[in-house]
C-alpha cells in the first residue's frame, strides 16, 4: 500500500468514477483550471476536459440546482461547494429539492447527486469560513452524510457517495488535505454506515468524527501511557448511522466521550450521545461526555480561535474524569 | 396576422382541436377540483390553472414527449398539456395511492416521469436550477431534447432564476422560461413587487425576451416553436413573457378576493377566456360546432370518470410512509 | 384575563410594539393589505400605514437582508417567513450574517432582528410546507429562538424578541393561530431563558416544545386517568436554554420523555435528552425518551401524514412504558 | 474633459492631494501586508486591494462621514478609505486586542462603527441587503444618509444582489452599488461567469449603471456624486461598474497566477497605475512635487508606525472569546 495525501484520495476517487462513468461531471468554482481553492482538484481538468470538470459562476445555489436537474435526468454530478459555510446559500437546493423529490415523487424521480463541501476550523479565516454545519444536513431526511477523516475513508467513502442513488454531502476537513494515510492501488469502496474502530481498547470509548478522529487517536497515545485504554470509534457517516457498533462499544467500556468539530448545541455530539445513552443506558457508569466546539462564532484571533475547537487535551481530561483519576 | 392564423386553422385544424381538448380539460380538471375542495372532499389547498390554459397547452404542444419540464405549486396545467392522465392526477389530489406520487406529492408537487415532466414545486422558483439542469443533461448526454422552466412572474424575487439564467446563457442551454404573468404574486399586484420592464430580465443575461399574449394559443404556440427551434440547434435559451389571469383566487380557499376588482375578472373571464378565443377561431375557419361540442362531451366524461376513480381508489399502505426516502 | 387567540395575541403584541416605538416594522410578502397568508395581521396595515407594515417581493433573502440592514442602522424589523420551510432561503443572511455581525465586529454592531416563521405539520401542505426547522436555529451561536406554544407565550415572547438586541427567530406553530388562551389586557413580556411548568406533577415529566405542548398535556390528562401524574415543562425558548427546570423536574420524577414536532434524529429532542441526561443521570430510572417526527420528508397524502407527527396516544404509550405499566 | 479635469485640479488641488494621500495609504498598508505575510508575522491570509485604490478613494469622497458602506473580502481599501486609521487596522489584522474588532473580526470582517463602515463580508455578495437595508433604514429615519455597497464583479454570480436591487428600485432607496470589475473571480476570468452587458443587469430592474474608468480617481469620483447626489435627492439606487484590476494575486498566498499574464499585469501596472496617473495630473497642473514627496514620507511613517503600534499591541483576553455572542 501506498502513502499518499488526503487531498490526493480525494482526486483519486474523482479520477476513477470519471473514467469509469461518463455520467459523472465535477463542477464548482474554480475546480477546473485552479484544481480548487485548495488545489486538490490540480490536474483533473487535463485527464477528463472543461465539459467534465466544469468552472461555474460563483453562484452556489444556482449550480446546485443544475446539478440537482442533471442528477434528475441521468447525469451523476459532483458539485463542489468551496467552504462549507456557503451550504447556507444553497439549503433550499439541498433540503427542499434534492432530499424530497425521489419521496415526493413516491420513488419515480431520483437524485444521485454529491456535494462536496469542508468543516473545520483553525485556519484563521475567522467566522465565515470556519463552520462544521453537518449537523444541519444530518438533520434532514432524504440526504446522507459522510465524514471522512482518513485518506483511506476519503477515497472510499467518495467512490461510495458517487456511486449512490441519493443525495450526499460528504464533508472533508480542509485542515486535512495534506495527512498521509496508507491507501491501496486497486479499486475498493466503503460502504455507508458502517462506523470503523480505529483503535480499538477497554476503559473508555471515544467516538469521534472527522478532524476530531485525530485527536482522538492522539488522546488515546496520551492516555495509554497513563494507563487507560481508550477505543476509538469514527462513524465515518451520520447518516446512516451505525448505532450498533457504537452501542457495543459503550457497553463494552462503559464510558463514552462524543467529540465533533461542530457547535456542541443541537449538534452532533447530542444525538450521538442519545442514541448510545437509549442503546447502554444501564451499562453506563456516567452519563456520555459531549466535546463539540464552544457555542461562539469562531474568532479570527489566532488566541482565540484555538480555545473554541476540541483539542486531545480536553479529550484526555474528560477520559481521565470519566475513569476516576483524579 | 389573424388571416394568416385563420388560414393556419383552415388548412389543418386538427391539431387545434387537440389543443381545445387539451386546455378544455384543464378547465373541467380545475373545475372539478375547486367541487372538491368546496365539498371538502380534497385535503388541503390547491391553485386553480383556469384562465391560463393557452400558455401550458401552448408551448407543451411545441414539445415532444421526451422533452423535460418544471412546474410550480400552480401545475395542474402543466401536467396535463404534458401529457398527464386525469384520474390518476385526481387520485394525487386526493392522496390515494394510484396517485402519480402514491399519493405522496399531493398537488403542489405532481411528477410525471413517463413524460418527463420533473415535477410542480412549492417553492417559488424552486425548479430554476432544475430546469436549466435537465437542459444542461441533455446536452451533455448528446441528445436534442430541451427544458421547459414555467414558472409565475412571482419567482422573478428569486435570485436563484438570475443565477441559473446567467450559467444558461454562458453555456448556451437548450433551456426555455416561461413567466406566467397572471398579474398576481399571491395577493399583491406583481406591479408592486417587480422593478423595471419583465423583458430587460433575462436580456441582461444575454437571454432574448419576447412577450405573448397568453390568452391565445396559437401565439403561444408559435413563440415557443421558435425558442424550441432556437434551443434545439444549439442556439441558448429563451425567455417567454405570458400575460395571463387566473379566473379563481389564489388557492381554492381565496374566495373573497379583496385586492382585486370583480370588473377586473369579469373583463378577464368575458373578452378574454383563451377557450372562448379558440373556439371562436376554429369555428371562424369552418370547424363544425357539432365537433366542440362532442369533445366538450368526451371532456367531461372523462373528468367525471377520473375523479370517480380517484375517489373509490385506495389510500397508500401505512407502511409506505417510510418507504422512498432513500432510492 | 380575556381568551383571545394565538394570532390575536401575535398581532396584539406587534401593534403594541409598534405604538412604543416608531423603529419597529415589519416586513414580509403579503403582510400588509392580505394581513399574512393566515391571515394573522389583518387590520395592522391600516393603522401603522404602508410604510410600517410593508409587503415585498417573493425575494425571502433579499428582505431578510435588508431587514437586517435596517437593525444595524438602528431599526427593529420584524421580519415575516411565511412558511418555516423558506428558512433554507435565508440561511446566509441569518447565519453568516445577522448572527455573527456582533461578535466579528467586536461587539459594535448589533442586529436587532426579529424573523417570525412557522413550523408544524397536518395541514395538508406536503414536504416543502411543513417542516419544523428550529433544531438549525438552534445550533447557531448568535441566534435566539423562542417557540410560543399558547396566547399567553406568543404575545410574551413576541414582544421580549423585539426588545432583544440580538437576532431572535420565533417560530409559531401554524396549526394553532385558532387557539384560545388567556391572555391578560397589560402589557407584559417573557423572559428568554425561563421555561415554564404547564402542568406539575410527580411520575414523569414531558418536556415538549411548540406544537407539542398541547400533545403533552393532552396525554398528561388520559395518563392522570390512569394514576400516573404527568409533569410538562415547555423550555419556550430552546436559546436560551432553561436547563435547570428541566433538570429539576427530571431529578423529581425520573423519568422523562421529550417531544418535539422538528425530526427526531439530529435535531431538538438529542439536545434537550443530553443536557436532561448529563444533569441527572444518576436520578433517572430509564434513559430519556425521545419523540419527534418520524425521519421521512413529510408526505401530502393525510393517512400517511398523520403518522409523522408526534401526538398524545405516542406520549402516552411512552409514559406508560417508563412507569413500568405494560 | 481631460482639460475640464486639469482645470478643476488647478483651481483647488487640496482635495486630491487628499485623495492622493488615501490612495498611497491604502497602497502601502497592502504592500506591508503582504510583507506581513511573507514574513510569517499574520495568521491567515489577505486580499490585498492595491490597484484598486482609486474605486474606494473617489467613491468615500463623495461620501459624508455618516453615510453607510458595506465592504467584502478585499476590504482593506474600504474601511481605510473612509477613514479607518492605520494602526487599528494592522492590529486587526494581527489578531490583537485593539483592532477594529477586537481581533475578532481579522482581515475579512473589518468594520468601523464609528464611520458607519458596516462592515467587510466573506461572503460574496452577503452585503448586498445589508446596504440596501442600510438605505431603507436611512430613509425610514429621515435622514439623508446614502449607503454604498461595494463588491467585486465576481458577486454578480449571486442571486441575491438581484433581490436586493429590485427593492432598491422598487421604493426608490438611496443606495450606490458598485461594482468593482478587477477581471477575474478568484482564479477564473469574469467573461467565463458573466453572461451579457453588466450594465444591462442593474437596467433590467430599473436601476441607471454606469461604466467607469476605476484607475480614475477623479472620474469615479464624479460619477459617485452623481449618484450621491440622485439618491440624496430621493431618486433613488445607481449602479457603478468600475473597470479596475488587483496588482496583487487574488490573496497574498496566489503567487504563481498562473490564470493571467505577466505582460498584463505589467501592462496594468505600468500604464494604468491610479496613483501614477492621479500623480502625473497633480503634477501637470502645477502641484509642487515636493508636496508628493512629503505626503509620500509621512504616509511611510504612518504605516510603519501603524504596523509597530500592532505588532506591540497585546493579543485579546482569552475570556474575550465567549464575549459578544450576544449583545
Ligand atoms: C420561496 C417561496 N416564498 C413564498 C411562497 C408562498 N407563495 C406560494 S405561491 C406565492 C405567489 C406566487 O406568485 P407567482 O409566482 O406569480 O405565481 P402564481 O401563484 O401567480 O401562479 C407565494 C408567495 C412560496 N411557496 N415559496
Ligand atoms: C458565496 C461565496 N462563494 C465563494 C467564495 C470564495 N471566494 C472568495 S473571493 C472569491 C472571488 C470573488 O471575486 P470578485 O467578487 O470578483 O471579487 P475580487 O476578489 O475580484 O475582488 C471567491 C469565489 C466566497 N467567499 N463566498
Ligand atoms: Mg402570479
Ligand atoms: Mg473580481
Amino acid at each position: 500500500m501506498r502513502e499518499i495525501t488526503l487531498g490526493q484520495a480525494i482526486k483519486e476517487a474523482l479520477a476513477e468514477e470519471l473514467r469509469r462513468d461518463p455520467t459523472v461531471f465535477v463542477m464548482g468554482e474554480d475546480v477546473a483550471e485552479a484544481g480548487t481553492a485548495f488545489k486538490v482538484l490540480k490536474g483533473l481538468v487535463e485527464e477528463f476536459g472543461p465539459e467534465r470538470v466544469i468552472d461555474t459562476p460563483i453562484s452556489e445555489a444556482g449550480f446546485t440546482g443544475i446539478g440537482l436537474g442533471a442528477a434528475m435526468t441521468g447525469l451523476r454530478p459532483v458539485i463542489d461547494i468551496m467552504f462549507g459555510d456557503f451550504l447556507t446559500l444553497v439549503m433550499d437546493q439541498l433540503v427542499n429539492q434534492a432530499a424530497k423529490v425521489h419521496y415526493m415523487s413516491g420513488g419515480k424521480l431520483k437524485a444521485p447527486l454529491v456535494v462536496r463541501t469542508t468543516l473545520g476550523a483553525t485556519r484563521r479565516s475567522a467566522a465565515q469560513h470556519s463552520q462544521s454545519l453537518h449537523a444541519w444536513l444530518s438533520h434532514v431526511p432524504g440526504l446522507k452524510v459522510a465524514l471522512p477523516s482518513t485518506p483511506y475513508d476519503a477515497k472510499g467513502l467518495l467512490k461510495t457517495a458517487i456511486r449512490d442513488d441519493n443525495p450526499v454531502v460528504v464533508f472533508e476537513d480542509k485542515m486535512n488535505y495534506q495527512q498521509r494515510g496508507l491507501v491501496p492501488e486497486g479499486e475498493y469502496t466503503i460502504p455507508f454506515g458502517v462506523a470503523d474502530v480505529k483503535r480499538p481498547g477497554e476503559d473508555v470509548t471515544i467516538v469521534a468524527t472527522s478532524s476530531m478522529v485525530v485527536a482522538a487517536l492522539e488522546a488515546a497515545e496520551l492516555l495509554a501511557r497513563e494507563g487507560i485504554s481508550a477505543e476509538v470509534v469514527d462513524p465515518r457517516t451520520t447518516v446512516p448511522l451505525d448505532e450498533e457498533t457504537l452501542i457495543r462499544s459503550a457497553v463494552k467500556t462503559s464510558r463514552v466521550i462524543v467529540v465533533d468539530e461542530g457547535y456542541e448545541r443541537y449538534g452532533v455530539t447530542a444525538e450521538l450521545a442519545s442514541v448510545i445513552t437509549a442503546g447502554a443506558f444501564y451499562h453506563l457508569d456516567a452519563p456520555v461526555r459531549r466535546i463539540g466546539a464552544m457555542h461562539v462564532p469562531i474568532p479570527f484571533s489566532p488566541v482565540l480561535e484555538d480555545l473554541t475547537v476540541p483539542n486531545a487535551a480536553a479529550i484526555v481530561e474528560a477520559a481521565r474524569e470519566l475513569c476516576g483519576r483524579r | 396576422m389573424t388571416e394568416e392564423i385563420t388560414a393556419q386553422l383552415r388548412a389543418n385544424p386538427e391539431p387545434w382541436l387537440e389543443a381545445y381538448r387539451r386546455m378544455l380539460t384543464i378547465r373541467h380538471f380545475e373545475e372539478q377540483v375547486d367541487d372538491l375542495y368546496r365539498s371538502a372532499r380534497m385535503p388541503g389547498l390547491a391553485h386553480l390553472y383556469a384562465g391560463e390554459e393557452a400558455v401550458a397547452v401552448g408551448v407543451c404542444m411545441a414539445l415532444r414527449d421526451d422533452d423535460y419540464i418544471t412546474s410550480t405549486h400552480r401545475g395542474h396545467g402543466h401536467c396535463l398539456a404534458k401529457g398527464a392522465s386525469v384520474d390518476r392526477m385526481f387520485a394525487e389530489l386526493l392522496g390515494k395511492e394510484p396517485g402519480y406520487c402514491r399519493g405522496k406529492g399531493g398537488s403542489m408537487h405532481i411528477a410525471d416521469q413517463e413524460r418527463n415532466n420533473l415535477g410542480a414545486n412549492a417553492i417559488v422558483g424552486g425548479s430554476a436550477g432544475i430546469a436549466t439542469g435537465a437542459a444542461f443533461s441533455a446536452r451533455r448526454r448528446g441528445t436534442d431534447q430541451v427544458a421547459v422552466c414555467f414558472f409565475g412572474e412571482g419567482a422573478l424575487g428569486q435570485g436563484l432564476l438570475y443565477e441559473a439564467m446567467n450559467m444558461a446563457s454562458l453555456w448556451r442551454l437548450p433551456v426555455i422560461y416561461v413567466c406566467e404573468n397572471n398579474l398576481y404574486n399571491e395577493y399583491t399586484s406583481y406591479r408592486e413587487t417587480t422593478a423595471g420592464e419583465l423583458t430587460a430580465r433575462p436580456r441582461a443575461f444575454g437571454i432574448p425576451g419576447q412577450e405573448v399574449d397568453g390568452q391565445d394559443v396559437l401565439a403561444v404556440h408559435a413563440a415557443a416553436g421558435q425558442a424550441v427551434e432556437r434551443a434545439r440547434r444549439g442556439d441558448g435559451p429563451s425567455f417567454l413573457v405570458c400575460h395571463t389571469y387566473r379566473f379563481y383566487g389564489h388557492h381554492v380557499g381565496d374566495v373573497d378576493r379583496a385586492y382585486r376588482t370583480r370588473e377586473e375578472e369579469r373583463a378577464w373571464r368575458d373578452r378574454r377566456d383563451p377557450l372562448r378565443l379558440l373556439a371562436g377561431r376554429l369555428l371562424e375557419a369552418g370547424v363544425d360546432p357539432a365537433r366542440l361540442e362532442r369533445i366538450e362531451e368526451e371532456v367531461v366524461t372523462e373528468v367525471r370518470n377520473g375523479v370517480d376513480f380517484a375517489l373509490q381508489a385506495p389510500y397508500p399502505d401505512p407502511s409506505e410512509v417510510s418507504q422512498h426516502v432513500y432510492a
